[in-house]
């Protein structure tokens, strides 16, 4: 018997795979059903509606794209009455993204979250697309210190932290997430980037600059989960560029319980499906019965051929 | 959010059944149609040809000759016919992701995802059809010319080009019975105020129920006025950038008009076809 | 005719195409007459010798590679006393990276690199794989201020400071590095990342992390080179993902005096050979007469299309 | 750092002419030649063709289906021949690099950089040679045997492989006048007591002047162990990651024993040939 099950903190998923916030509605039901995910994450909103970004509000890159979004919001009001109850008639974990501007709205909009039908709140304080210069609570400890701790006290539904790569201090952030009282850590979000069009001397996005995703940012993700796994003792999701079986293997082997897949899905909606049913596939071949027997078995480094004690 | 029109557009979620699919299909044809068109044909699986004109697809261009397309890119459907299992896309080789397409050859395949969006509608008492369009536009309103014959609608289509020789589409939609104009910059009869004339001409004479347009904001504008003028409604095909395609991303939005507020509606899901009166040019 | 000259402060460049530290030896003049370059970037040394990381030290990623080569230094003895003889042959500034785990240090190898031959020290305050977990001085704009103060203290040469993009304060470092002295900023090092074999369950790396280089960094290397240099008033010089005459026109258009190509040298070690005609004949094409037309014209963003200032 | 051999190893700077280029040329043929190994005959230009035994290129191996080499990937020279203007390489499918590779077919075009490094020296006094390799190895001195013939020195080619069948090159060694031997993992002879024994009787029998060999460290510690005793030079091929290929990264370092201290050396540049005695196991 293969089990897939992950656990992350109290909750149990039937999986490790579940989708990015913001990659991810409904609508994917139009291609398979969504009842076979480990958890449902939906879009980041924020208490009052908010437009989002002007166009154009996305780019291909050589491997992978870009996004100013933004984060268009039709409020909580809008999120309680009209998208929950559509969220209802599914068996999976509902993940609810929240964003603020301040560790008050953040932790208002929290307590606001907190009722039934909602199984985690995952708080975005990583997008950088809405801070000036890309700047976010998550880019320092201090400031995630504080807005975690203000979030925690709002609410006692499982919380989970997202953070951004856009960091220098990525393991003091981690750190700073989880003595806050996050559950669990969500690594990451995009990386901020700029592209421009050489012919119009334009920027490709309205917004200037925006969020880069998929296999490009795949080994800057992974290292920052890699790190995050390693220095704190909560579960931490990967999430980052994952579009293949190897890559969730990555994550998982690094120290995630679990992985969220964001872009990939935009090449290939039915990608998420694909992975469970290949890493069931896997796991089977390779004698493997649980995803325990994977998480966080990175082995020592080095091949062994070079003694680096000498010159 | 949603808006209600005759068929199809921001129809409740629960009419959504699952409808679409991702598929890897056989290239029958890949051909030139002049120097900027080429033509593609492919052998498609019932699940994906259930289609209406209007509709789109998301191809996943192949990576070719240093180019690296990434995101999949939306083309109309220019043609299905689900007894044949067949899918056509007319398309124009403008960048990275075209320029992939136009170097597949027959028995390759390609992967393909749709039929995506809301098609056009074509209500009973829309008899009396109009359709202006130019360039790739014409690709797009190609299928809509077999359905308004298949339900035996008269049809105008005006067909904008810069020269006479680069008119597409035109025996396509005579074939579909439609009587066929083209109007060219070369002769100056393209120009907004000519086709102008032209249209009171036609409404004036025959009458017109409704119009179909596609893409150039100068003809939007201008069927948006007539249309005011003469309260005829009508429909457009939008386009925009877009990752998804499904409706998950909201990089595809573009601003209508609801009554006296300003909505955003994402092209490829409430769209891409929207009423003329609402779009903003 | 087209003048392809670029300054750097005080120092007038043939053209804006040089190679990045690390990735250029006279080795290369195997393939090409290395007197075309608008400069000549030699890779990091330290001034007492080290032996670099442990092997595997590169791996190949989807769209770029990553390393941890580490800096395998000869010395500063080598260095002055094999090294700059061979570099006085050509008549082509030469820029020598210097790195150091101190302050102090740092200052002391600057003053002793202050010798005739040698036109720039580009102080390598960023590379990530020295420091633990790739925490460097360029992390954070208080370290960036102390070692280049010392640095210019210690000597009248143009100083060149490299940044790095692992810092959650781009703008605060470059400010930083401006204010303490340096006279053109080299924007960026590499971005710090993780592989892993999931077949042996290995890092790819003997060194278990490692910078990415190569197209995959361009967008995140590209928008550090922008905020640089809107953010100071000294020449940016972009570094990051250049491979092609459009990678080049980018950061040219983004506000940076001239460029540096790395790992495209790799691939394919006639790039900067190709990139300088390519340049010339793009000038030659489209009526621009100097570079100087080029740098920092990124116009306005927006496709017009959508309002965002409404629901 | 630099160490003197006969010939080539760490020779001073000004002995490097530019001599290696970066240019695309023809698949003339890419076939297999068992399950594991295929044949590549490039056309190529005579401004890559003046190259030694031992030498190795860089191939920029083709993006296709799905994999995404971005590194160059170095092989050993199979074959040249300048006068028909001719390249080969031996190459086992592996990974990503090697099977991009694969897929090309008579007439696609390959970007290949070289020749590089310092291949075989063999100095007047080595008049009875003894080659000991197995697998890809017997690839990277095919050449050598070519060199042997046409300078007239004797050749004993040791050939190592898992079954008879798969022991390659055995025919263009006798074409170079080689003695053969093919020793295999099936009838136990390819282990190293088993060579042991049959080298140290040549050596008693006919006398041996110096050995070549690739890769594998246990080969290596034998030959080492033998040379020793007998005070018999030779030389080997190794192989490590690369990037550059020509000496700029670093990447490619190995351990070498000079005298007491131990030191780095660049398999690309002051290799892929090192004296069998310094190379460390
Ligand atoms: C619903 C819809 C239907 C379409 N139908 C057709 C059709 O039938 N035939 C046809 O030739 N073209 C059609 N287009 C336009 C077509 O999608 C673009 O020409 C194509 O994506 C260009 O890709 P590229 O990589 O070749 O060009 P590039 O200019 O290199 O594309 C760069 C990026 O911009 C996007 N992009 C470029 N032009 C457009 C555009 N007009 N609309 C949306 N995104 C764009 C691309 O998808 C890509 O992500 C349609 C667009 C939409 C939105
Ligand atoms: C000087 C030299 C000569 C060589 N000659 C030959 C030859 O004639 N025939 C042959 O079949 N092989 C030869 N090899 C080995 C060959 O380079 C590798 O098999 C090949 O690079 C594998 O690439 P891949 O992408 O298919 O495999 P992968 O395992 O996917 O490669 C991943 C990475 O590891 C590197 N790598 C893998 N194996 C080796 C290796 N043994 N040595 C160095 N780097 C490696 C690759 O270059 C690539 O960067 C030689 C290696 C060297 C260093
Ligand atoms: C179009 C788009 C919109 C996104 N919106 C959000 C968002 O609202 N909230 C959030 O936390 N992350 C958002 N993200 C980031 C993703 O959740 C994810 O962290 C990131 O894309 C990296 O994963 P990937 O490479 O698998 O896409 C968005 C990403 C994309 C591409
Ligand atoms: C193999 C390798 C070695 C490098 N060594 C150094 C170094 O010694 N000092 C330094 O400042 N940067 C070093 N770098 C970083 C490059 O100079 C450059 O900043 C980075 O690779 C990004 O540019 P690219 O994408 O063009 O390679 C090295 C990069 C590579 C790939
Ligand atoms: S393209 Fe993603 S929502 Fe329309
Ligand atoms: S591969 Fe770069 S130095 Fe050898």
């Amino acid at each position: 018997m293969t089990d897939l099950s992950t656990r992350i903190g109290e909750l149990r998923l039937a999986n490790p795979i579940m989708p990015a916030s913001g990659t991810f509605t409904e609508d994917l039901a139009d291609v398979f059903d969504l009842s076979i995910l480990g958890a449902h994450v939906l879009k980041t909103f924020t208490a009052e509606p908010r437009t989002g970004n002007p166009t154009p509000r996305v780019c291909d890159l050589a491997s992978g794209m870009m996004n100013s979004i933004g984060i268009p919001s039709k409020g909580l009001d809008h999120f309680l009455t009209r998208a929950l109850p559509f969220w209802a008639r599914y068996d999976v974990p509902l993940v609810v993204s929240i964003s603020a501007n301040s560790s008050d709205e953040f932790a208002r909009l929290a307590e606001a979250v907190t009722v039934p039908g909602i199984a985690v709140i995952e708080a975005n304080i990583s997008c950088p697309n809405v801070e000036a210069d890309g700047r976010a609570f998550a880019v320092h400890a201090d400031s995630t210190e504080r807005v975690v701790r203000g979030l925690r006290s709002a609410t006692d539904l499982p919380l989970w932290v997202k953070l951004s790569p856009n960091t220098g201090e990525p393991v003091e952030v981690a750190r700073a997430a989880e003595s806050a009282g996050a559950d669990a850590l969500v690594v990451a979000n995009t990386v901020l980037g700029l592209a421009i069009d050489v012919s119009t001397r334009k920027p490709r996005l309205g917004n200037v600059m925006g969020g880069v995703s998929g296999p490009a940012i795949k080994p800057i993700a992974l290292r920052m989960a890699y790190q995050a796994a390693r220095s704190t003792s909560i579960p931490v999701i990967g999430c980052g560029g994952i579009a293949t079986l190897e890559d969730m293997l990555e994550y998982l082997i690094a120290g995630c319980a679990a992985v969220q897949v964001g872009t990939a899905t935009f090449q290939s909606p039915t990608t998420m499906q694909r992975l469970l049913a290949e890493l069931e596939a896997w796991m089977m071949a390779n004698g493997i019965r649980s995803i325990a027997e994977i998480i966080g078995t990175l082995q020592e480094a080095g091949d062994g051929v070079l003694s680096v004690d000498v010159m | 959010m949603s808006m209600v029109t005759p068929l199809g557009h921001g129809s409740p979620r629960d009419s959504f059944l699952p409808r679409c699919a991702e598929v890897s299909v056989r290239v029958e044809r890949n051909d030139p149609v002049n120097e900027e068109y080429r033509l593609m044909v492919l052998r498609a699986p019932d699940a994906v040809l259930n289609c209406s004109p209007g509709q789109f697809f998301q191809l996943l261009c192949p990576v070719a000759g240093g180019d690296t397309p990434f995101l999949r890119r939306p083309m109309s459907i220019y043609g299905y016919d689900r007894a044949a299992g067949l899918l056509q896309f007319l398309y124009k080789v403008t960048g990275a992701g075209t320029r992939g397409l136009a170097t597949l050859r027959e028995g390759d395949m390609l992967n393909v995802l749709g039929p995506l969006g809301q098609g056009f509608s074509m209500p009973n008492e829309w008899r009396r059809l109009m359709l202006v369009a130019r360039g790739v536009g014409l690709a797009t309103l190609a299928p809509l010319a077999k359905e308004a014959q298949r339900l035996g609608r008269s049809l105008t289509a005006i067909c904008s080009a810069r020269s006479p020789e680069l008119a597409m589409s035109v025996e396509l939609f005579r074939d579909c019975g439609a009587e066929v104009i083209v109007v060219t910059d070369t002769d100056g009869s393209s120009a907004p105020e000519a086709l102008r004339i032209l249209i009171e001409d036609r409404i004036a004479r025959d009458g017109v129920d409704a119009f179909y347009t596609c893409g150039s904001s100068r003809l939007l504008r201008l069927l948006q006025d007539i249309g005011a003028r003469h309260g005829i409604p009508g429909e457009i095909a939008m386009e925009q950038q877009m990752a998804c395609g499904l409706g998950m991303c909201q990089a595809c939005v573009r601003s209508f008009r609801e009554g006296d507020t300003i909505r955003h509606r994402r092209v490829c899901r409430e769209g891409p076809v929207f009423p003329i009166a609402e779009a903003l040019a």
